[in-house]
């Protein structure tokens, strides 16, 4: 028997390190890795819900995040591409002006 | 309900014995296809290690044991040692969930003739082979050699790519069977339609059969898919700057998916372990498994022979063909199947 | 209410005319556009006899409703229109007479730009006047009286490109906004008061209310901001002065709306709350008062006026003056008539006198016309049709509805000698006036220049020299004199008898009216044809006068002028009255306007904070967009600060 | 008590991989770490029963997106991460604000919730019954996600293909 907190804090941890990737990381795509583990510890939270509440609406909701999640790094992905094509650097540190 | 004990035992014998059985089938999966090949270029294939050179792959097998494991310089050491190793445990896992046969009970205790058995197998096996992709990916791009990353690419595009075709025709059966239980899904194949013709997923579910069968072959990179490892144009792909047990590693991660895959349609396509039952007991427990490895054994002997007879694709045309023929077709068969199952409900 | 007789259709149909011609008129040949406008004002016109033959057998007062207009708690306006003997007399003047004019209007305005523009204005009116006097209720009744009023600026800054126009259309819109304002000040008193603004709402909850002698209350309080508006609307002391700069516009625009129906609008709504007013004696007074001021004032300036048009508009206000006197009096009944056959002969005397101006070319002084009388015969008999009616000459239309004025404003319970003694003294000088204005276009010697030798004067009606108006001209002139001279032949009598269910139903009901009323019948014979004799000899008195100042001897005015020095002056020059409001109201108002509205509150306060604030906008985003570093690290960095602030608020919250 | 350990295993890996992630310095190691998180979730999932949302974790996130990540790494042949300092903000507001945050969320979490335990399976989401609620109780927004990804499929193929210059060459 695991108390459902346990497995909340869990998922906050990671949440907290995707986070804090994100403010430490310069590279653009292990950024968008942070952008990831912050929805897995979300998904986590979600699921670790459903089991307190005993409601599978719970788990439905993980299934839209992952398809969200899908959607957005194709799109990011194919972004983070086309960034690369212009600026020749993953460095969110030198991608900062709006024009090219 | 068992114990722990017996638990854990039963399950360490079961695993050690499909290992066993898997890897020797690896083996002779190569010996088989070296000489169904040669004899389809008309040679002879392996013939000095033992009779008709049945002792070949024992000999390769200590040939690449002991052959220099070479490291070249400049490879990502920590992927360039993990990769071949993830590509093979990956290819080894989806054994698990295959049941192989009903149950039977041997001194008193009821087992299944499978390792484990979960009622969502079959995703199992997909989320498994699935992963396999990061062996060959992370195979071509540590190696930090232009044609192994052109082969990780391209392995790893055309994975993720016909992953999605080979899931999409693998819904139709689900449908029909209403299950993921690899269990279940083969004893809803049991019976016959007509009386004569064999109840088989096959039947109904024939486009997507074919489907499967495409894009089997694309995952496994297996000819006329083989692009990764296209040897005219990439030397060998992503394992270029193997050697030794290494490449050997890769070498049976590519047999045992085509093992596994040949299992999986056997069960899903081919009413996996149904045929006709006779004889003593003793038979009647075994036959099911050979009526199992008969299929299995037709499904590579399939695999070996379009090997010798078809050229390879385009890059270009094996992405079309996933995605603008495969694709559609899957989703057609799809919602044909959904259709006629809500009518007939 | 037993019938329906469409009422709505009355005011409708100009509506449609005036749409038609506003929106599409650029379009049409002008045959098209007078079609069209001649079409609606005269249907309405036939729907207005159609329903005065109906009349006999109506229930009075008929009200029509049509739709609910506006409700809020108990208070509701509707859409309803209203029909009596009063809203009867004004609905056949307003449509008559609007026809007629629409007639003459397409020769006066032929060769006119902006044609189509014209008679749309022209219906236009037509719909807000009709809205006017057939409201049911005062805010209905409001929005025709701005209807009109918007209709009168568009028409007299009609020329808008001269300059004098478009300002004499300015004031129009402005004065009267002032006469407005006492109008909507009375209706709010009305709602809080009377929680209604229907005419017979309201007539029924003051009924009952005993009349305010001697002492100024509600009803007095709203019976004179009434006639704040009444007086502006209708030109009185002190709001006169737009009326006269009013004749910028086309003469026919003058004929109808400055001399025939809207001015008279003023009249017919203290009419309407005549009930209101017998309450109020003051008011009464008050309103009886600034008639008579007016009457004699607006006469002495019309004595010196020169042009043409403009002695008739001061003519008007005196003529309206009259109408108050009646009203003031309470002889409703007379101010009504006087008004109904001031619209034939004003009517006709603007219609001939635009036709003089076109004869001549455009020419409006009258120091240079003169002889007018034979060259174009038709306008000079009609005119003088006019002329001996407004005089008050008998058996002619005005002597009648004067007369009656004059008598009332004597017998009446609440008339006074004095009143009497400045309508005879103005109607001597009405006449005087106008028989000037008679002698010098049509008789003596033509006094124009150079107009005779050269066809190209005016270019728009020059078919050289000095012609008489096109028949679509005269014809309306004709009927009108007709009008003028029979007019008053049905005698006050008749048409107080016909009026009496509008104006004494309600009070005899009333006791508090018992004594006055039932006692005012009673009256000498013989002191009446006294009265009579003295008015007429009154107008005699001042056609003889004219006679020998403008006809016999010409040379004299001057020296009379001369001889009256700094008095002359001050009439011609309206007795400063221009001047005054402009050194007492208007430039304190500009300069406050400018000084201390603009400069002080616009530019110092408002400008100023709206230039700060921007300012200060600026300056903060100059310190702030350094947040805006472009850096994707830095704004997670902010949203994750925001978000800790944002997590402890809510467990702050959550826990307190 | 199993359930106890498996529980704690499982989360230490994927802490483990979380951390790894943060500290590695080149992006493909973070990915691979990302995926032994991702698995280990998968695990975690299983403990508490939804073994269909396991499976549906390692076949869509680490079977898919993730192979995407080494894709693009892959193509991009990404290299190791500079140490720029681009950033103060970064340091200033946003580490702390997020250790203050997660610190928060934490003992509410600690003080208001969970004080009950889930058994090994605690809510089992077989897929039957799953499918039932996305295509009857969460039909719009299964939809609606639908649309969701029919625009980025397209979005990123005209995101990714490259520039209208570059083909005419071609």
């Amino acid at each position: 028997m695991v108390p459902v907190s346990y497995y909340l804090i869990l998922g906050g941890i990671l949440f907290a390190c995707g986070v804090a990737g994100f403010l430490i990381k310069r590279n653009l795509i292990t950024i968008f890795m942070s952008i990831e583990l912050m929805l897995n510890g979300v998904n986590l939270s979600f699921v670790a819900f459903a089991a307190q509440w005993q409601a599978l609406s719970g788990q439905v909701f993980v299934f839209f995040v992952m398809v969200v999640a899908a959607a957005e790094a194709a799109v990011g992905l194919a972004i983070i591409i086309a960034v690369y094509r212009t600026r020749e650097t993953l460095n969110v540190d030198q991608v900062n002006l709006l024009k090219l | 309900m068992l114990s722990i004990e017996t638990f854990v035992a039963i399950s360490l014998i079961k695993t050690v014995i499909a290992l066993f059985v898997l890897l020797t089938a690896v083996a002779y999966t190569v010996w088989l296809e070296r000489k169904v090949v040669g004899h389809m270029q008309n040679r002879w294939g392996p013939t000095r290690v033992g009779p008709f050179g049945l002792l070949q792959p024992l000999a390769d097998g200590v040939k690449f044991m002991f052959k220099e494991d070479l490291i070249p310089p400049h490879v990502y050491k920590p992927l360039y040692i993990a990769a071949p190793m993830l590509a093979v445990v990956f290819a080894l896992t989806s054994i698990a969930v295959i049941p192989v046969g009903n149950s039977i009970s041997i001194g008193g205790i009821q087992t299944s003739l499978q390792i484990t058995d979960v009622n969502i197998g079959l995703l199992i096996i997909l989320g498994v082979t699935s992963l396999g992709v990061y062996g060959v990916a992370l195979a071509g791009w540590s190696s930090n050699s232009k044609y192994s990353l052109l082969g990780g690419l391209r392995a790893s595009a055309q994975m993720v790519s016909y992953e999605i075709a080979l899931g999409l025709s693998l819904v139709g059966v689900l449908i029909l069977s209403g299950s993921f239980s690899l269990r279940e899904i083969v004893d809803a194949q049991s019976g016959t339609y007509l009386g004569f013709i064999p109840r088989w997923n096959i039947f109904p579910q024939f486009i997507a059969f074919f489907i499967y069968l495409m894009a089997a072959y694309a995952e496994t990179n297996r000819i006329p898919f083989d692009l990764p490892e296209a040897e005219t144009e990439l030397v060998a792909g992503y394992h270029t700057e193997y050697s030794a047990m290494k490449f050997a590693m890769f070498f049976m991660a590519e047999y045992a998916n085509m093992i596994t895959v040949a299992c999986v349609a056997s069960l899903l396509f081919l009413g996996g372990w149904h045929g006709p039952l006779f004889g003593p007991p003793l038979l009647q427990a075994l036959l099911p498994l050979f009526w199992f490895g008969l299929r299995i054994f037709g499904f590579l002997f399939v695999y070996i022979w379009i090997r010798g007879t078809l050229p390879r694709f385009r890059y270009d045309q094996l992405m079309a063909f996933g995605w603008k023929f495969l694709l559609p077709l899957a989703i057609a068969n799809l919602v044909v199947t959904a259709f006629v199952v809500a009518i007939r409900s | 209410m037993t019938r329906n007789l469409h009422l709505w259709l009355i005011p409708v149909l100009p509506l449609i005319g005036a749409a038609v011609n506003g929106l599409f008129g650029k379009r049409f040949s002008r045959q098209t556009v007078v079609a069209i406008a001649l079409l609606f004002s005269g249907a309405a016109f036939a729907m207005a006899l159609w329903v005065a033959s109906q009349f006999s057998s109506l229930q009075t007062p008929h009200i029509e409703t049509f739709a609910a207009w506006l409700r809020a708690g108990d208070f509701h306006a509707d859409f309803a229109f209203f029909l009596d003997q009063l809203s009867l007399v004004m609905l056949l003047v307003v449509t008559g007479v609007g026809f007629l004019i629409h007639i003459y209007s397409v020769g006066y305005m032929w060769e006119e730009g902006g044609f189509y523009r014209f008679f749309a204005y022209l219906n236009l009116f037509m719909f807000f006047m009709l809205t006017l006097v057939l409201a049911s209720n005062y805010l209905l009744m409001f929005i025709g009286w701005e209807g009109v009023g918007l209709a009168s600026y568009l028409l007299i800054g009609f020329w808008f490109t001269k300059d004098s126009a478009a300002s004499a259309g300015k004031k129009a819109f402005i004065v009267n906004r002032i006469g407005d304002f006492g109008f909507l000040i009375a209706l709010f008193l009305m709602i809080q008061h009377f929680g209604s603004l229907d005419f017979v709402q309201v007539a029924q909850q003051v009924m009952p209310m005993s009349p305010e002698i001697g002492a100024a209350g509600l009803l007095t309080a709203i019976g004179l901001l009434l006639m704040v508006g009444a007086a502006g609307k209708s030109a009185q002391i002190p709001l006169y002065v737009w009326l006269p700069d009013a004749m910028e516009g086309p003469t026919p625009v003058s004929a109808l709306i400055h001399a025939a129906t809207m001015v008279t609008a003023g009249v017919y709504m203290v009419s309407r709350s005549h009930v209101i007013f017998e309450h109020a004696p003051i008011a009464m007074m008050v309103v009886a008062i600034i008639g008579t001021l007016t009457a004699l004032f607006a006469a002495t300036i019309g004595v010196c006026q020169t042009d043409v048009k403009k002695v008739l508009a001061y003519s008007t206000v005196s003529q309206l003056g009259y109408m108050f006197i009646g009203c003031g009096v309470g002889a409703f009944s007379a101010g009504i008539f006087h008004l109904m056959t001031h619209a034939f002969f004003k009517g006709l005397l603007f219609l001939a006198a635009g036709s003089v101006i076109h004869a001549v070319g455009g020419e409006q002084d009258m120091r240079k016309m003169g002889g007018l009388r034979t060259k174009i015969p038709w306008t000079f008999w009609t005119m003088t049709a006019g002329t001996f009616a407004i005089a008050g000459f008998p058996p002619l239309a005005g002597f009648f509805s004067k007369d009656a004025i004059l008598w009332k404003a004597y017998s009446s319970p609440y008339g006074n000698w004095v009143y009497w003694a400045i309508g005879v003294f103005t109607a001597f000088l009405t006449s005087f006036y106008m028989f000037r204005q008679w002698f010098l276009t049509f008789f003596g010697e033509y006094r124009g220049e150079e107009h005779l030798d050269d066809g190209h004067g005016h270019g728009g009606h020059g078919h050289g020299g000095i012609h008489e108006s096109p028949a679509v001209m005269l014809a309306p002139l004709v009927i009108l004199a007709v009008l003028s001279v029979c007019g008053g032949w049905i005698g006050s009598e008749r048409f107080d008898k016909f009026l009496a269910p509008v104006f004494h139903s309600q009070t005899a009901s009333s006791t508090a009216e018992g004594p006055s009323m039932p006692a005012e019948p009673r009256k000498e014979d013989s002191t009446e044809t006294l009265f009579t004799g003295i008015s007429v000899s009154a107008a005699l008195l001042g056609f003889l006068l004219a006679w020998q100042l403008y006809h016999r001897r010409p040379e004299l005015p001057q020296r009379i002028a001369a001889s009256l020095g700094g008095f002359y002056q001050a009439v011609v020059h309206k007795y400063y009255v221009d001047e005054i409001y402009a050194t007492v109201f208007v430039k304190p108002l500009i300069d406050g306007s400018t000084k201390l509205l603009w400069h002080g509150v616009d530019r110092d306060i408002i400008d100023a904070a709206v230039d700060d604030s921007a300012d200060g906008a600026r300056e903060v985003s100059d310190a702030v967009r350094h947040m805006q570093s472009g850096n994707i690290r830095s704004y997670a960095g902010w949203v994750a600060a925001g978000a800790a602030v944002v997590i402890f608020y809510m467990v702050w919250m959550g826990t307190r | 008590m199993l359930h106890l350990i498996l529980f704690l295993a499982f989360g230490v890996v994927c802490v483990a991989g979380a951390v790894n992630l943060l500290v590695q310095r080149h992006p493909i190691n973070s990915a691979l770490s990302l995926v032994v998180v991702m698995g280990s979730l998968a695990a975690e999932y299983l403990l508490l029963g939804a073994e269909f949302v396991a499976a549906v974790q390692v076949i869509v996130y680490a079977g898919a997106v993730m192979v995407l990540f080494v894709f693009v790494i892959m193509l991009l042949n990404a290299g190791e991460e500079e140490r720029t300092k681009g950033s103060r903000v970064a340091m200033i507001f946003g580490i702390p604000g997020m250790l203050v945050g997660s610190l928060l969320i934490t003992w509410v979490l600690l003080e208001h919730s969970g004080t009950q335990s889930v058994a090994v399976g605690a809510l089992p989401g077989p897929p039957k019954t799953l499918g039932w609620l996305l295509f009857h109780d969460y039909l719009l927004p299964f939809e609606v996600t639908s649309v969701l990804v029919l625009i980025a499929i397209i979005g990123a193929v005209v995101l990714a293909a490259p520039p209208e210059s570059a083909r005419r060459k071609d």
